[in-house]
Protein backbone atom coordinates (compact mmCIF):
# COMPACT_ATOMS: atom_id res chain seq x y z
CA UNK A 1 0.00 0.00 0.00
CA UNK A 2 1.73 3.32 -0.93
CA UNK A 3 2.14 5.87 2.10
CA UNK A 4 0.71 8.71 -0.09
CA UNK A 5 -2.46 9.05 -2.22
CA UNK A 6 -0.14 10.69 -4.48
CA UNK A 7 2.80 8.20 -4.96
CA UNK A 8 6.31 10.14 -4.34
CA UNK A 9 5.19 13.10 -3.35
CA UNK A 10 4.34 13.82 0.27
CA UNK A 11 4.13 17.59 1.46
CA UNK A 12 3.21 17.76 5.06
CA UNK A 13 1.99 20.77 7.06
CA UNK A 14 3.63 21.45 10.65
CA UNK A 15 2.80 23.23 13.41
CA UNK A 16 5.02 24.18 16.44
CA UNK A 17 3.56 25.08 19.48
CA UNK A 18 4.60 26.79 22.70
CA UNK A 19 7.77 27.14 23.65
CA UNK A 20 8.91 25.34 20.35
CA UNK A 21 7.05 27.70 18.51
CA UNK A 22 8.98 30.61 19.85
CA UNK A 23 12.20 28.83 19.87
CA UNK A 24 11.56 28.16 15.92
CA UNK A 25 10.50 31.70 15.40
CA UNK A 26 7.54 30.29 13.85
CA UNK A 27 3.76 28.84 14.07
CA UNK A 28 4.60 26.20 11.28
CA UNK A 29 5.49 25.61 7.86
CA UNK A 30 5.24 22.97 4.89
CA UNK A 31 7.92 20.55 4.09
CA UNK A 32 8.21 18.31 0.99
CA UNK A 33 9.57 14.93 1.58
CA UNK A 34 11.84 14.15 -1.33
CA UNK A 35 10.97 11.19 -2.84
CA UNK A 36 14.27 9.07 -1.75
CA UNK A 37 12.75 9.74 1.82
CA UNK A 38 10.79 7.76 3.85
CA UNK A 39 7.74 9.47 5.00
CA UNK A 40 7.97 9.12 8.53
CA UNK A 41 7.63 11.75 11.51
CA UNK A 42 11.82 10.21 12.18
CA UNK A 43 12.62 11.87 8.71
CA UNK A 44 10.93 15.26 9.12
CA UNK A 45 13.26 15.01 12.62
CA UNK A 46 15.94 14.74 10.73
CA UNK A 47 15.65 16.94 8.13
CA UNK A 48 14.81 19.98 10.60
CA UNK A 49 17.58 18.59 12.93
CA UNK A 50 20.16 19.47 9.62
CA UNK A 51 19.39 23.46 9.77
CA UNK A 52 21.16 23.73 13.11
CA UNK A 53 20.47 26.50 15.58
CA UNK A 54 17.16 25.99 17.69
CA UNK A 55 15.68 23.57 15.59
CA UNK A 56 19.08 20.87 16.25
CA UNK A 57 18.94 22.09 19.59
CA UNK A 58 15.19 22.02 20.77
CA UNK A 59 14.72 18.36 18.36
CA UNK A 60 18.30 16.87 19.67
CA UNK A 61 18.87 13.62 21.87
CA UNK A 62 17.92 14.40 25.26
CA UNK A 63 15.69 16.71 24.57
CA UNK A 64 11.17 15.98 25.82
CA UNK A 65 9.09 16.87 22.87
CA UNK A 66 6.08 15.07 21.35
CA UNK A 67 4.77 14.64 17.92
CA UNK A 68 1.14 14.74 16.86
CA UNK A 69 0.24 13.42 13.48
CA UNK A 70 -3.40 15.01 12.35
CA UNK A 71 -3.83 15.61 16.53
CA UNK A 72 -3.21 12.36 17.72
CA UNK A 73 -0.18 11.58 19.66
CA UNK A 74 2.53 9.05 17.14
CA UNK A 75 5.94 7.86 18.04
CA UNK A 76 8.98 8.62 15.94
CA UNK A 77 8.61 5.96 13.68
CA UNK A 78 5.00 6.91 12.56
CA UNK A 79 4.22 6.82 8.77
CA UNK A 80 3.59 10.00 6.95
CA UNK A 81 1.07 10.59 4.15
CA UNK A 82 0.79 13.64 1.71
CA UNK A 83 -1.20 16.71 3.42
CA UNK A 84 -1.00 15.13 7.23
CA UNK A 85 -0.43 17.82 9.51
CA UNK A 86 2.41 16.94 11.94
CA UNK A 87 2.86 19.43 15.62
CA UNK A 88 5.60 19.62 17.20
CA UNK A 89 5.30 20.85 21.25
CA UNK A 90 7.11 20.37 24.48
CA UNK A 91 5.25 17.98 27.21
CA UNK A 92 1.76 19.64 27.88
CA UNK A 93 1.37 21.35 30.94
CA UNK A 94 -2.45 21.93 31.21
CA UNK A 95 -4.97 21.67 33.89
CA UNK B 1 -20.62 13.84 27.77
CA UNK B 2 -19.21 17.46 26.85
CA UNK B 3 -15.63 18.77 26.60
CA UNK B 4 -15.27 22.73 26.42
CA UNK B 5 -12.18 24.63 25.41
CA UNK B 6 -13.30 28.35 26.01
CA UNK B 7 -11.53 31.86 27.14
CA UNK B 8 -14.26 32.66 29.42
CA UNK B 9 -14.62 31.96 32.94
CA UNK B 10 -17.15 29.03 34.35
CA UNK B 11 -19.70 28.49 36.57
CA UNK B 12 -18.79 25.82 38.55
CA UNK B 13 -22.47 25.64 40.56
CA UNK B 14 -24.38 26.28 37.34
CA UNK B 15 -22.32 23.68 35.72
CA UNK B 16 -22.71 20.99 38.18
CA UNK B 17 -26.55 21.60 38.82
CA UNK B 18 -26.53 21.35 34.91
CA UNK B 19 -25.25 17.86 34.46
CA UNK B 20 -27.08 16.29 37.42
CA UNK B 21 -30.31 18.42 36.25
CA UNK B 22 -33.45 15.76 37.14
CA UNK B 23 -31.69 12.58 36.83
CA UNK B 24 -32.85 10.58 39.66
CA UNK B 25 -30.21 7.87 39.04
CA UNK B 26 -27.10 10.35 40.14
CA UNK B 27 -26.14 9.41 43.88
CA UNK B 28 -22.54 11.21 43.57
CA UNK B 29 -21.12 14.23 41.88
CA UNK B 30 -17.06 14.54 42.11
CA UNK B 31 -15.87 17.84 40.95
CA UNK B 32 -12.24 19.13 40.41
CA UNK B 33 -11.26 22.37 39.90
CA UNK B 34 -7.67 23.69 38.96
CA UNK B 35 -7.28 27.47 39.87
CA UNK B 36 -4.49 29.19 39.18
CA UNK B 37 -1.70 29.92 41.92
CA UNK B 38 0.79 32.67 42.56
CA UNK B 39 3.40 30.38 44.10
CA UNK B 40 4.66 32.78 46.59
CA UNK B 41 4.47 30.60 49.44
CA UNK B 42 5.72 27.27 47.54
CA UNK B 43 9.41 28.29 46.65
CA UNK B 44 11.92 31.02 46.41
CA UNK B 45 11.01 32.37 43.11
CA UNK B 46 9.40 35.26 42.03
CA UNK B 47 5.46 34.93 42.51
CA UNK B 48 3.61 34.85 39.30
CA UNK B 49 1.30 37.54 38.53
CA UNK B 50 -0.23 36.37 35.54
CA UNK B 51 -0.45 33.50 33.70
CA UNK B 52 -1.19 32.54 29.59
CA UNK B 53 -2.62 29.28 28.78
CA UNK B 54 -1.76 28.12 24.62
CA UNK B 55 -3.43 24.64 23.56
CA UNK B 56 -3.48 22.89 20.43
CA UNK B 57 -6.86 24.26 18.31
CA UNK B 58 -8.70 20.96 16.74
CA UNK B 59 -6.28 18.79 19.28
CA UNK B 60 -7.44 19.84 21.95
CA UNK B 61 -11.30 18.72 21.90
CA UNK B 62 -10.25 15.30 19.87
CA UNK B 63 -7.86 14.75 22.93
CA UNK B 64 -10.49 15.70 25.70
CA UNK B 65 -13.30 13.88 24.22
CA UNK B 66 -10.82 10.70 24.06
CA UNK B 67 -9.97 10.77 27.57
CA UNK B 68 -13.85 11.14 28.58
CA UNK B 69 -14.84 7.81 26.31
CA UNK B 70 -11.60 6.44 28.23
CA UNK B 71 -13.31 6.90 31.43
CA UNK B 72 -16.92 6.01 30.63
CA UNK B 73 -15.43 2.96 29.34
CA UNK B 74 -12.98 2.09 32.58
CA UNK B 75 -15.96 3.54 34.96
CA UNK B 76 -19.30 2.91 35.39
CA UNK B 77 -20.36 6.62 35.64
CA UNK B 78 -23.24 8.18 34.22
CA UNK B 79 -21.84 11.79 32.58
CA UNK B 80 -19.54 13.56 32.62
CA UNK B 81 -18.06 17.17 31.82
CA UNK B 82 -14.68 18.85 30.95
CA UNK B 83 -14.04 22.42 30.35
CA UNK B 84 -10.76 24.12 30.56
CA UNK B 85 -9.73 27.84 29.87
CA UNK B 86 -7.10 29.09 27.59
CA UNK B 87 -6.18 32.57 26.85
CA UNK B 88 -4.78 35.59 29.78
CA UNK B 89 -5.36 34.10 33.47
CA UNK B 90 -4.39 35.76 37.15
CA UNK B 91 -3.45 34.33 40.20
CA UNK B 92 -6.93 32.44 41.59
CA UNK B 93 -8.66 32.41 38.32
CA UNK B 94 -10.43 28.98 37.13
CA UNK B 95 -8.44 27.35 34.52
CA UNK B 96 -10.41 23.78 34.49
CA UNK B 97 -13.21 22.10 35.41
CA UNK B 98 -14.10 18.43 35.85
CA UNK B 99 -17.87 17.22 36.93
CA UNK B 100 -18.34 13.08 36.72
CA UNK B 101 -21.77 12.32 38.01
CA UNK B 102 -22.45 7.91 39.12
CA UNK B 103 -24.37 6.76 41.22
CA UNK B 104 -22.01 6.19 43.79
CA UNK B 105 -19.21 7.55 44.97
CA UNK B 106 -16.18 5.43 44.18
CA UNK B 107 -17.23 5.43 40.36
CA UNK B 108 -17.21 9.52 40.94
CA UNK B 109 -14.28 10.03 42.65
CA UNK B 110 -12.40 7.57 40.80
CA UNK B 111 -13.01 8.63 37.11
CA UNK B 112 -12.81 12.15 38.01
CA UNK B 113 -9.09 11.92 39.03
CA UNK B 114 -8.25 9.74 36.48
CA UNK B 115 -9.98 12.22 33.65
CA UNK B 116 -7.46 15.24 35.51
CA UNK B 117 -4.54 12.75 35.13
CA UNK B 118 -4.95 11.86 31.69
CA UNK B 119 -5.81 15.60 30.90
CA UNK B 120 -2.45 16.62 32.94
CA UNK B 121 -0.21 14.10 31.10
CA UNK B 122 -1.98 13.93 27.49
CA UNK B 123 -4.03 17.37 26.63
CA UNK B 124 -2.13 19.74 24.76
CA UNK B 125 -2.05 22.73 26.82
CA UNK B 126 0.84 24.55 27.95
CA UNK B 127 1.37 27.55 30.71
CA UNK B 128 3.15 30.48 30.24
CA UNK B 129 4.07 32.41 33.39
CA UNK B 130 4.59 35.82 34.17
CA UNK B 131 6.61 37.37 36.85
CA UNK B 132 8.80 40.21 37.93
CA UNK B 133 11.70 38.74 36.11
CA UNK B 134 9.59 38.12 32.92
CA UNK B 135 8.22 34.95 31.23
CA UNK B 136 8.88 31.66 31.07
CA UNK B 137 7.12 28.28 30.08
CA UNK B 138 6.31 26.24 32.92
CA UNK B 139 8.09 22.99 33.38
CA UNK B 140 5.97 19.44 32.75
CA UNK B 141 6.00 17.76 36.47
CA UNK B 142 7.54 14.15 36.07
CA UNK B 143 4.94 13.42 38.82
CA UNK B 144 1.97 13.84 36.30
CA UNK B 145 3.10 11.25 33.98
CA UNK B 146 3.27 8.76 36.87
CA UNK B 147 -0.20 9.89 37.96
CA UNK B 148 -1.61 9.00 34.27
CA UNK B 149 0.84 5.89 34.53
CA UNK B 150 -0.87 4.63 38.06
CA UNK B 151 -4.39 3.87 35.71
CA UNK C 1 -12.42 24.43 58.24
CA UNK C 2 -16.21 24.18 59.12
CA UNK C 3 -18.64 21.81 59.48
CA UNK C 4 -22.81 22.46 59.09
CA UNK C 5 -25.60 20.24 59.78
CA UNK C 6 -28.91 22.40 58.22
CA UNK C 7 -32.37 21.41 57.01
CA UNK C 8 -31.74 23.92 54.26
CA UNK C 9 -29.88 23.21 50.89
CA UNK C 10 -26.69 24.08 49.65
CA UNK C 11 -25.52 26.09 47.18
CA UNK C 12 -21.74 23.98 46.06
CA UNK C 13 -20.59 26.94 43.57
CA UNK C 14 -21.10 29.39 46.28
CA UNK C 15 -19.54 27.18 48.78
CA UNK C 16 -16.57 26.58 46.51
CA UNK C 17 -16.09 29.90 45.55
CA UNK C 18 -15.94 31.24 49.39
CA UNK C 19 -13.84 28.42 50.46
CA UNK C 20 -10.82 29.50 47.80
CA UNK C 21 -11.67 33.42 47.70
CA UNK C 22 -9.15 35.24 47.18
CA UNK C 23 -6.34 32.51 48.13
CA UNK C 24 -3.67 32.54 45.76
CA UNK C 25 -1.84 29.09 46.92
CA UNK C 26 -4.73 27.54 46.19
CA UNK C 27 -4.40 25.27 43.04
CA UNK C 28 -6.75 22.69 43.42
CA UNK C 29 -10.06 22.43 44.69
CA UNK C 30 -11.43 18.65 45.13
CA UNK C 31 -16.15 18.45 45.54
CA UNK C 32 -17.92 15.72 46.38
CA UNK C 33 -22.10 16.14 46.19
CA UNK C 34 -24.20 13.31 47.44
CA UNK C 35 -28.04 13.21 46.20
CA UNK C 36 -30.36 11.42 46.59
CA UNK C 37 -31.44 8.70 44.50
CA UNK C 38 -34.71 7.35 43.67
CA UNK C 39 -33.23 3.38 43.08
CA UNK C 40 -35.39 2.90 40.14
CA UNK C 41 -32.65 1.79 37.99
CA UNK C 42 -30.74 -0.37 40.47
CA UNK C 43 -32.98 -3.24 41.57
CA UNK C 44 -36.60 -4.34 41.22
CA UNK C 45 -37.34 -2.46 44.74
CA UNK C 46 -40.12 -0.29 44.24
CA UNK C 47 -39.03 3.57 43.51
CA UNK C 48 -37.92 5.89 46.54
CA UNK C 49 -40.32 9.11 46.62
CA UNK C 50 -39.01 10.58 49.95
CA UNK C 51 -36.34 10.28 52.41
CA UNK C 52 -35.83 11.60 55.85
CA UNK C 53 -32.53 12.22 57.19
CA UNK C 54 -32.53 11.88 60.69
CA UNK C 55 -28.74 12.77 63.10
CA UNK C 56 -27.93 13.01 67.12
CA UNK C 57 -28.04 16.86 67.48
CA UNK C 58 -24.57 17.07 69.77
CA UNK C 59 -22.79 14.74 68.29
CA UNK C 60 -22.87 15.28 64.67
CA UNK C 61 -21.46 18.66 64.50
CA UNK C 62 -18.53 17.13 66.65
CA UNK C 63 -18.02 13.87 64.76
CA UNK C 64 -17.86 15.91 61.28
CA UNK C 65 -15.28 18.02 63.28
CA UNK C 66 -13.46 15.24 64.57
CA UNK C 67 -13.14 13.75 60.58
CA UNK C 68 -12.35 17.36 59.49
CA UNK C 69 -9.06 17.46 61.91
CA UNK C 70 -8.27 13.92 60.84
CA UNK C 71 -7.99 14.93 57.81
CA UNK C 72 -6.26 18.19 58.26
CA UNK C 73 -3.67 16.02 60.12
CA UNK C 74 -3.25 13.34 57.23
CA UNK C 75 -3.54 15.26 54.05
CA UNK C 76 -1.60 18.37 53.08
CA UNK C 77 -4.47 20.90 52.43
CA UNK C 78 -5.48 24.22 52.78
CA UNK C 79 -9.23 24.42 53.98
CA UNK C 80 -11.99 21.87 54.14
CA UNK C 81 -16.00 22.18 54.10
CA UNK C 82 -18.93 19.63 54.95
CA UNK C 83 -22.44 20.40 54.56
CA UNK C 84 -24.59 17.56 55.54
CA UNK C 85 -28.90 18.26 55.42
CA UNK C 86 -31.24 17.08 57.68
CA UNK C 87 -35.06 16.62 57.43
CA UNK C 88 -37.18 15.66 53.98
CA UNK C 89 -35.29 15.48 51.05
CA UNK C 90 -36.90 14.18 47.84
CA UNK C 91 -34.85 12.11 44.58
CA UNK C 92 -32.25 14.66 42.85
CA UNK C 93 -32.43 16.95 46.36
CA UNK C 94 -28.77 17.51 47.65
CA UNK C 95 -27.52 15.85 50.91
CA UNK C 96 -24.23 16.16 51.69
CA UNK C 97 -21.20 18.71 50.31
CA UNK C 98 -17.65 18.27 50.90
CA UNK C 99 -15.35 20.53 49.51
CA UNK C 100 -11.09 20.95 49.97
CA UNK C 101 -8.64 23.19 48.33
CA UNK C 102 -5.52 22.36 48.55
CA UNK C 103 -1.78 23.36 46.40
CA UNK C 104 -2.00 20.39 43.98
CA UNK C 105 -4.89 17.92 43.46
CA UNK C 106 -3.45 14.88 44.82
CA UNK C 107 -4.28 15.54 48.57
CA UNK C 108 -7.57 17.84 47.80
CA UNK C 109 -8.66 14.34 45.90
CA UNK C 110 -7.62 11.69 48.44
CA UNK C 111 -8.49 14.34 51.46
CA UNK C 112 -12.06 14.46 49.73
CA UNK C 113 -12.61 10.89 49.43
CA UNK C 114 -11.07 10.34 53.40
CA UNK C 115 -13.85 12.87 54.26
CA UNK C 116 -16.73 11.42 52.76
CA UNK C 117 -15.17 7.34 53.46
CA UNK C 118 -15.27 8.75 57.70
CA UNK C 119 -18.90 10.35 57.56
CA UNK C 120 -20.61 7.79 55.43
CA UNK C 121 -18.74 5.21 58.30
CA UNK C 122 -18.97 7.19 61.50
CA UNK C 123 -20.57 10.57 60.96
CA UNK C 124 -24.36 9.23 63.13
CA UNK C 125 -26.90 10.25 60.48
CA UNK C 126 -29.58 7.58 59.46
CA UNK C 127 -31.64 7.69 56.28
CA UNK C 128 -35.26 6.29 56.07
CA UNK C 129 -36.80 6.15 52.85
CA UNK C 130 -40.38 6.46 51.69
CA UNK C 131 -41.79 4.12 48.54
CA UNK C 132 -45.52 2.87 47.30
CA UNK C 133 -44.73 -0.25 49.77
CA UNK C 134 -44.08 2.27 53.21
CA UNK C 135 -40.87 3.42 54.91
CA UNK C 136 -37.92 1.70 55.88
CA UNK C 137 -34.73 2.29 57.50
CA UNK C 138 -31.86 2.07 55.22
CA UNK C 139 -29.48 -0.71 55.78
CA UNK C 140 -25.57 0.17 56.53
CA UNK C 141 -23.15 -0.85 53.62
CA UNK C 142 -20.63 -3.06 54.79
CA UNK C 143 -18.37 -1.55 51.21
CA UNK C 144 -19.09 1.74 53.53
CA UNK C 145 -17.04 0.25 56.08
CA UNK C 146 -14.70 -1.36 54.25
CA UNK C 147 -14.10 1.83 52.20
CA UNK C 148 -13.10 3.65 55.70
CA UNK C 149 -11.05 0.82 56.52
CA UNK C 150 -8.63 1.32 53.54
CA UNK C 151 -7.31 4.61 54.73
CA UNK D 1 -10.23 6.35 91.61
CA UNK D 2 -13.94 6.61 91.69
CA UNK D 3 -16.16 6.42 88.56
CA UNK D 4 -18.79 9.15 89.43
CA UNK D 5 -18.43 12.49 91.66
CA UNK D 6 -21.18 11.10 93.76
CA UNK D 7 -19.68 7.84 94.55
CA UNK D 8 -22.26 4.72 94.47
CA UNK D 9 -24.93 6.59 92.69
CA UNK D 10 -24.72 6.88 88.64
CA UNK D 11 -27.62 7.73 86.83
CA UNK D 12 -27.05 8.12 82.90
CA UNK D 13 -29.34 9.81 80.47
CA UNK D 14 -30.13 6.87 77.46
CA UNK D 15 -30.57 8.29 74.35
CA UNK D 16 -32.58 5.84 71.23
CA UNK D 17 -31.69 7.00 67.52
CA UNK D 18 -33.59 6.14 64.02
CA UNK D 19 -34.70 2.40 64.10
CA UNK D 20 -34.02 1.93 67.59
CA UNK D 21 -35.83 5.25 68.93
CA UNK D 22 -39.15 3.34 66.37
CA UNK D 23 -38.34 -0.26 67.92
CA UNK D 24 -38.73 1.08 71.48
CA UNK D 25 -40.93 3.38 70.86
CA UNK D 26 -38.74 6.07 73.23
CA UNK D 27 -36.86 8.70 71.98
CA UNK D 28 -34.75 8.42 75.36
CA UNK D 29 -34.70 7.92 79.00
CA UNK D 30 -33.09 8.16 82.60
CA UNK D 31 -31.80 4.77 84.22
CA UNK D 32 -30.05 4.67 87.59
CA UNK D 33 -27.09 1.90 87.96
CA UNK D 34 -27.95 0.17 91.34
CA UNK D 35 -24.62 0.37 93.84
CA UNK D 36 -24.14 -3.59 93.33
CA UNK D 37 -23.77 -2.32 88.91
CA UNK D 38 -20.61 -2.14 87.35
CA UNK D 39 -20.97 1.20 85.73
CA UNK D 40 -20.02 0.44 82.40
CA UNK D 41 -21.91 -0.24 78.76
CA UNK D 42 -22.13 -3.70 79.22
CA UNK D 43 -24.39 -3.02 82.25
CA UNK D 44 -26.78 -0.61 81.03
CA UNK D 45 -27.26 -3.13 77.64
CA UNK D 46 -27.49 -6.06 80.76
CA UNK D 47 -30.40 -4.08 81.85
CA UNK D 48 -32.15 -3.20 79.16
CA UNK D 49 -31.72 -6.78 77.77
CA UNK D 50 -33.63 -8.19 81.05
CA UNK D 51 -36.60 -6.03 79.85
CA UNK D 52 -36.86 -8.48 76.71
CA UNK D 53 -39.53 -7.88 74.04
CA UNK D 54 -37.60 -4.84 71.76
CA UNK D 55 -35.25 -4.54 73.49
CA UNK D 56 -33.70 -7.66 74.04
CA UNK D 57 -34.10 -8.65 69.94
CA UNK D 58 -32.47 -5.30 69.09
CA UNK D 59 -29.61 -5.59 71.83
CA UNK D 60 -28.88 -9.14 70.84
CA UNK D 61 -26.11 -10.57 70.32
CA UNK D 62 -25.64 -11.16 66.04
CA UNK D 63 -27.27 -7.44 66.14
CA UNK D 64 -25.74 -4.67 64.56
CA UNK D 65 -25.62 -1.36 66.96
CA UNK D 66 -23.08 1.68 67.89
CA UNK D 67 -22.90 3.01 71.47
CA UNK D 68 -21.49 6.80 71.98
CA UNK D 69 -21.21 7.91 75.70
CA UNK D 70 -21.32 11.82 75.64
CA UNK D 71 -20.40 11.84 71.80
CA UNK D 72 -18.17 9.74 71.39
CA UNK D 73 -18.28 6.20 70.13
CA UNK D 74 -17.54 3.44 72.76
CA UNK D 75 -17.22 -0.06 73.08
CA UNK D 76 -19.11 -2.12 75.50
CA UNK D 77 -16.36 -1.87 78.55
CA UNK D 78 -16.59 1.85 78.54
CA UNK D 79 -17.42 3.26 82.22
CA UNK D 80 -20.16 5.52 83.11
CA UNK D 81 -20.18 8.52 85.25
CA UNK D 82 -23.11 9.45 87.19
CA UNK D 83 -24.75 12.29 84.45
CA UNK D 84 -23.41 10.41 80.90
CA UNK D 85 -25.51 10.51 78.02
CA UNK D 86 -25.19 7.26 76.28
CA UNK D 87 -26.62 6.72 73.26
CA UNK D 88 -27.65 3.88 71.42
CA UNK D 89 -28.12 3.74 67.57
CA UNK D 90 -28.08 1.57 64.40
CA UNK D 91 -25.07 1.64 61.73
CA UNK D 92 -24.69 4.78 60.31
CA UNK D 93 -26.16 5.53 57.01
CA UNK D 94 -25.49 9.20 55.98
CA UNK D 95 -23.31 10.97 53.16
Amino acid sequence: MPDSLTPGLVTVRLVYLARLREAFGSAGESLALSLEDESSVATVLARLRERGGSFALELGSGRAFRVAVNHALVTTDAKLRDGDEVALFPPVTGG
Amino acid sequence: MTVRVQTEDFDAGREIAALRAGDARVGAVATFIGTVRDGSDASDAPKVSALTLEHYPGMTEKSLESIVIEARGRFNILDALVVHRVGALAPTDQIVLVVVTSAHRGEAFDACRFLMDFLKAHAPFWKKEATSEGTRWVDARTSDDEAAARW
